[in-house]
């Protein structure tokens, strides 16, 4: 059973990101929070890495925030903790965080560690941008052991022959690149996203499509495109990085995440709406 | 056409490209998106350099003879074999064009381009030394290239920024972050993860995902392939020891590559040892940028290596006072051989570093780069070890580093400097 | 040992040392206390350098093979070859250790200063390009050495005044008159006029009193030498024109010596145009330094030769945005070859060399010395001239010039520069 | 006959050297005149080139002051036409001045035009450290023409072969250099003198030492070693350049210059003195 899965699986997912931490503890709790209130139905929480090679200007900047203001994996796990949430939660970072997490026992294998310890927070999966199927091996066995799911990012780039081993690595969802490029909101969101997503259609698992969305509208066209779930992550930091610059009140700034996120879900169920119609009709 | 072209071009050793796995370390760590460029580059390099096809490895051979000026000489210091008793062979690649070992692959990697019809190259640099390479290349070959770099290295190093710029590059400012080499690197990756489909990015040493550890050290090991027929025709044997410096180690594991089976050449890669060997967890830092001797493994930019990291596996900022060596990671086929007894790890600091700048420059005249320098701090130190013939690769000439060797000289109470009051205040 | 030597060293011409005399030029216009001294370095000459007695050629030929990396590379120029519709090949002196053709010439007069068992080297230098290739050489054979330069350009070049003094050398200002290169040469004369017994006066181009032009011109003449069996092994035949800038002169007569004696060869020395061709006799200035071009026969410096001077004699002040080509006089065997119409004597204005510089720097990948620039000015405004097949020497490389190359051309609307704006306030 | 060769040929010579034009043509006029009225016997008027390669740093640099008040070789003629005195005058020069100068008749060699034009001014004779005994000849020729001198200079280390060819080419006098260097005063002066003298004496021609002498005692140990004469330069350059740089009265300058010629020619009378009592002991 994944939970992911479940969150994902009901056709206009939204499950939005932000960088735990930013630009403090207590700021990222509240902001995390107003996620959910928002609607969604799960959220991705990014650990800080100091070399975030996969992520765009906008949450590059976010985790040196996370990182000035003293992220480190631990208070990731107690973040967690004291989230009062109840969607399921996946962490999103960088795969030598979860190598060196924690003090192995005899014949124990990294990064079981990091999942045990991410388990008992509450966790309910991860996605790791830089680990390739190649090498997930051993995360993903941690993850059967303790019941997580482990997302794989397919990209516009990847060749049909490798699809099959990232749908057989992974669980919950699959991540759906929208575009090349890395995260970021700068290039129109459905581009090549029904392309993708035909590709994996024989794949009986739920496609969340992320980069670039940044609109209840756009939400709406990726859901119409075929996508189960739509993942939004520099829109909402935005909101974050310009708060802390304009030395804002925590609560408007919660409420400016509440609302782009309210935005972005019901964007995405009427996305959900044009589409099933069409698709009885055909 | 110089000479060298009577020197038969053997190529590397064209076997397999490998899984790009050397032991545990290796791989191939990177966002999804970039998998079909590095596949596509793997094939290009199985083709091309290992294979030879459409004459690409001829090709190569005779720019970088003719432009490049290969073969470099094996030069008998006289008075430093003298002062160790010992006879020390000078790998000249600081008469590369450039003017240092980087060309060899750089060029390498933008002719690859073009044989893959590749249109553009990027590249990201720290102190500029790869990104002049680059620039040059392409220049040369006639690619449009881009070259990230931190908005404060681009302070720091004003006179390559030039270099790169009069030799028709463009170079971009990197502001996120510290707007130092790591931002560069995931900045390029960014572009790079853009528009694989028509850019190449070349990566200026032996690291990153699999092909380019491989890669990047067949372009160089023409280093050690020289050497090796140098030494032998000049003393009929083989040295007993070769010594190079390493930060990512791509003139390194140039220099070692010919003799990594010759279980009687010692193999010494000197680190830098910076100011300290230890670790500043609270700041961050490792005030050195020795990740074989004191690093431990990890993930890092694309392969699992020896780096530089806290306890919880947050990269920490490196240093040295040469930035060619400042990096924390290391590539991964020098992690595997060290783990294997087969190369052994040193370093030495900042002073001794200084002190065979100047040792070299007053002794054989010829004014190392302060990267290059590690070396010969070493040599001082261990002449007694390192049998009675040791090569020692001079990766590249101290022209970029005169204002550095100034300043850091001053600073200092070194044994050998010479009288500087005239440069108070820089040159 | 680099793979050159494999090349037969043929040596100069081993016909005799001459009279000193080109023509009515040259000859010994010295105080009589040098006479001795230039005897017995005639005598050094015709014995180490001629007949090489106790092997001098032949050490010499190893130490600027393996120290100074010779042979450099006859490179084909792939993109300028396109753009002029003519094969044009770049003799690569840049690579030369220093970074320009000088070493040739300093290596072999310290080498030959120890055979002759001299104590102590002594050289002046302007921009600093001879003083740090003599200091090199010396340091390599570890004799002392000291450089005369005036204070003012010690001022205006620290860089190249920094590498003399870690390479070992004192440095000595000049503070008579206006402080330059003037200065600097009167006053080593003065020590040499002194010191003769035991000091060797390192003169840095094809200048000065008999035997310097012509063993200047020997120890350069490799550069042809090499040309010579390069471009024929490569193309099989001479080529149409050879280029080189002109200062003194001695890159000019090294990169044409082997070619005097085919009528074939078309003979270029391109001097610098400066900003004018016009002497103001008023101010006792020349602004440029096209002493072949324009000079009149006088006596400057120990020979006759043409020369920058007023109506009435006196010497006037020379200028070109090169340094090292920045000089009032020229070799009298080049003058000699003028009047013979052997060498045609052209040249080109200030910015055209800038031009040059760029072109260079952008589509070749190769930063020139400014000096070495003016050569590639004149190809880009004659290219239809010069045949089919034209070889330039690249004498230097312009690491040395960044910061006069941006002055000079942020300061001008040159059709070839690269937006500079990031370097305003320099490097 | 040689006006030269009588004015040095008493035993006890005394011939200074000024840089004509230094610190201007009016200062300097009277400073020349001065050498006159302290017992000069014959002086050597320099003609200021610019690249002075024989020259210690005092000379160059009255060179350089002379030559930016203007000092010209047409100048310098004027020069030696305005002077009141009556001691025979050398001009000592670079050769390029010499070669330079004036236009050439049909069939006329350089440097002609210059000897003719001296003649007319009055010199006796040249002094031109540049030029070697083997260029000498054009110069030599105009010299016979014009019954002018030209003096060669001795150094230290001419070898003897090449004495008899010094000797040949010159006439009036042999200017004996007394040590390696350049003009100056830093070094002992009688250094070397006597022995250079030894080798001369098989010729007949007066020998005039110069180079370090800057005092009556000097002067005296030079004759009483042997020389005929003594040349002396940087010692009176000094005086004008310190009367210069401190902005001296000219007539004060002028008073020293010819105290300190008095000085000197009366030790010059000294050393002859206690030469010949021991000459004649012999
Ligand atoms: C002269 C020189 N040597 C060595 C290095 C270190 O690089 P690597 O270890 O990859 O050879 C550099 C890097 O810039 C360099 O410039
Ligand atoms: C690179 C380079 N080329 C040419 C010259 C001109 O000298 P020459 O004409 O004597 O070769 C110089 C002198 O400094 C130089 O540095």
């Amino acid at each position: 059973m994944s939970r992911l899965r479940d969150a994902v699986d009901g056709g206009s997912a939204f499950v939005p990101y932000l960088a735990v931490g930013d630009p403090s503890y207590d700021e990222s709790l509240r902001y995390v929070e107003s996620l959910a209130a928002g609607g969604a139905d799960a959220i991705e929480l990014g650990l800080p890495f100091s070399e975030p090679i996969a992520e765009g200007p906008t949450i590059q900047e976010a985790i040196v925030r996370a990182l000035d203001a003293g992220m480190t994996p631990e208070r990731f796990f107690e973040f967690v903790e004291d989230l009062d949430v109840d969607v399921p939660l996946v962490c999103m970072t960088y795969y030598n965080l979860l190598y060196q997490y924690g003090e192995l026992d005899d014949g124990e294998q990294r990064p079981r560690p990091f999942v045990e310890r991410a388990a008992e927070a509450g966790l309910s999966g991860f996605v790791v941008p830089d680990l390739p199927a190649e090498e997930a091996a051993p995360l993903r066995a941690a993850c059967d052991e303790f019941d997580m799911d482990l997302v794989s990012i397919v990209a516009p780039t990847t060749e049909d022959e490798r699809l099959e081993r990232l749908v057989d690595v992974s669980s919950g969802y699959l991540y759906v690149q929208a575009r090349l490029g890395v995260t970021g909101t700068d290039v129109e969101a459905a581009d090549r996203t029904a392309e993708s997503l035909d590709r994996l259609a024989a794949y009986d698992v739920p496609k969340a499509v992320g980069f670039g969305i940044d609109s209840g509208e756009k939400a709406a066209d990726v859901i119409e495109a075929g996508a189960d779930g739509i993942i939004v992550g520099s829109a909402l930091v935005d909101i974050v990085a310009e708060g802390h610059e304009q030395d804002r009140d925590t609560e408007a700034v919660a409420d400016d995440i509440r609302s782009l996120a309210s935005e972005l879900k019901s964007g995405a169920r009427r996305g959900h709406e044009r589409r099933v119609p069409r698709a009885e009709g055909q | 056409m110089s000479d060298a072209e009577q020197t038969p071009t053997t190529g590397p050793d064209r076997t397999q490209a490998g899984d790009g796995k050397f032991g545990d370390y290796g791989g191939r760590y990177v966002p999804e998106a970039l998998m079909p460029a590095l596949r596509e580059l793997e094939d290009a390099y199985e083709r091309y350099v290992l294979n030879n096809q459409d004459g690409f490895w001829d090709e190569f051979r005779e720019r970088i003879d003719d432009f490049g000026g290969r073969p470099t000489p094996l030069q008998y210091a006289e008075n430093l074999s003298a002062r160790y008793d010992t006879n020390v062979y000078l790998k000249r690649e600081d008469l590369l064009h450039g003017g240092a070992h980087k060309l060899n692959n750089a060029l390498g990697q933008v002719l690859l381009a073009k044989y893959m019809g590749k249109e553009r190259i990027i590249a990201e640099t720290g102190a500029g030394q790869h990104g002049t390479a680059t620039a040059m290349a392409a220049a040369h070959l006639d690619m449009p290239c881009e070259i990230y770099m931190g908005e404060r290295d681009i302070t720091r190093q004003r006179p390559n920024v030039f270099r790169m710029k009069i030799n028709g590059a463009d170079v971009v400012p990197v502001t996120t972050g510290r707007g130092t080499l790591k931002e560069a690197i995931s900045e390029t990756m960014r572009d790079w993860a853009t528009t694989v489909e028509t850019s190449h990015y070349v990566i200026g040493s032996i690291v990153g995902p699999h092909p380019f550890p491989t890669m990047v050290r067949d372009f160089h090991a023409l280093i050690s392939e020289e050497i090796r027929s140098q030494i032998q025709r000049e003393t009929g044997d083989l040295p007993d020891a070769v010594l190079a410096c390493a930060g990512g180690g791509s003139n390194t594991m140039g220099t070692f590559h010919h003799f990594v089976d010759d279980p009687g050449v010692e193999l010494y890669a000197v680190e830098a040892g910076g100011s300290s060997l230890a670790v500043d967890e609270e700041e961050g830092v490792a005030p050195n940028s020795a990740s074989l001797s004191t690093g431990t493994e990890g993930v890092l930019h694309g392969a699992r290596t020896k780096l530089l990291q806290d306890g919880e596996g947050q990269i920490v900022e490196s240093h040295s006072v040469s930035s060619g060596l400042d990096y924390a990671g290391v590539g991964p086929e020098l992690a595997h051989l060290v783990d294997e007894d087969r190369v052994t790890p040193v370093n030495v600091d900042d002073d001794a570093a200084l002190e065979g700048f100047h040792r070299l420059s007053q002794r054989e005249g010829i004014i190392p780069a302060l990267e290059t320098a590690h070396a010969f701090g070493y040599l001082e130190e261990h002449h007694d070890e390192v049998g009675e013939t040791v090569v020692v690769n001079v990766s590249g000439r101290g022209d970029k580093d005169l204002a550095a060797a100034l300043e850091e000289t001053e600073e200092r109470d070194l044994a050998n400097a010479p009288e500087m009051s005239t440069f108070a205040g820089g040159l």
